[in-house]
């Protein structure tokens, strides 16, 4: 099971910081698991698309789509505001 | 002498052990920033901050390091607050020692531009009448970018 | 809130009194200048600081409402130590608060370029192969003449 | 009596931080003045009308050549190192 990681606003939109998912051979990069994750919640498939989010796969910020696999741990992160 | 607290700190007695460490430095600037009373939106109750583990920390780690190679400091001191932080709570604290002065206030003013963009905190402000989610503002990014220019020269 | 100590001060009660008094700021800026136990011509076994009473402080009154008129900042704490220094002690201790950091950072930044070039102060160095008096270099005056262009937009 | 502060350098210069010096009619200027000065401490006199030095006169500092009459305070400021 690959472990899906909600940051700020989008662990509202989810309803739950971490989420657990199935990842099969199917879903081979992170736009197909986005569009996996849109099919079932339009609000939080949107959220994630929106262009201001990074993604991070295994702690490593990922530019793009990539190869995800049922391994992985992914990230989805708004905009950070530290300080 | 990075640190992701996850319970209130005490800016003063860490500022102090801080400049104790850095004996020979000749001027510290510090940075304390505090969980506002009031916003926009009205009275301010509250600010969640969550973080990335491990991330943070990297990421934390970066901005140390590229400040460390641009000008000549002590180590930095940094403290993040984490969790749920109360009007007036010490959110970070930034400390920077150094020979002179102009080092030690472009690295602490470089330093809370990158922790405001670049470090991976989220922040939800709990009002009054409401809770929201706060994102930089367009200045932040500005402030941030400040730095690119001269990059190269330093 | 100004004042010419001519006995040690300890700046992190100090520090944390003013933050305790600016209890909206969200941002508190502080600078620490201590005495250098090192310098080109030796080891530093004094520092002398002399001042002109009452002038002292009106050219730094001069300089705080210079900064409050021109950032959006609390009045800020100014405490400069006058006599016979011993290597590590404070010299100077400026902090400001605001709402915002900028603000804060600039306001800081700028007190110390004036405190520097302005204010009546003169410094001994007592080394271990003689002495003598401090007086700014090209650099300081450079760093406060950045303030001139931008004093008419802000 | 006026009485001559000196400042810093001047100082150690000058042999001491204060003095006291009568003020006559033929000592009208501050220019007057650090010439009977220096009439008898030349080393004094070269020092106090070194360009980067200024003056105050009872507190408040003067540009260029001023009266001083014999009731005044009159500082000589090296170049200041606060900070």
């Amino acid at each position: 099971m690959a472990r899906l990681l909600f940051f700020g606003r989008l662990g509202d939109i989810a309803g739950g910081r971490t989420r657990d998912m199935t990842v099969t051979g199917d879903v081979a990069t992170l736009s197909i698991l986005i569009e996996a994750i849109a099919a079932e919640d339009e609000a939080l498939g949107a959220a994630l698309k929106d262009k201001s989010v990074r993604y991070a796969v295994n702690e490593a910020l990922v530019a793009g789509d990539t190869a995800v696999t049922d391994c992985d741990e992914i990230a989805f992160l708004p905009p950070v505001s530290g300080g | 002498m990075i640190r992701v607290a996850s319970e209130p700190f005490d800016p003063a007695g860490e500022l102090k052990a801080y400049e104790r460490s850095c004996e020979t430095a000749g001027a510290v600037v510090s940075f304390l920033g505090k969980v506002r009373s009031g916003s926009k939106g009205g009275a301010v109750t509250a600010l969640e901050l969550e973080h990335y583990p491990g991330v943070t920390e990297k990421t934390m780690a970066k901005i140390v390091t590229e400040a460390t190679a641009r000008w000549a400091i002590d180590e930095p001191l940094i403290i993040h607050r984490v969790g749920r932080l109360a009007p007036g709570e010490a959110i970070v604290l930034v400390a920077v020692g150094a020979a002179h002065r102009r080092d030690a206030f472009e690295a602490a003013d470089y330093l809370m531009d990158y922790l405001k963009t670049e470090a991976m905190f989220w922040k939800k402000e709990m009002r009054e009448d409401g809770e929201a989610w706060i994102e930089p503002r367009e200045s932040d990014y500005n402030d941030a970018r400040r730095w690119d220019g001269a990059k190269d020269t330093n």
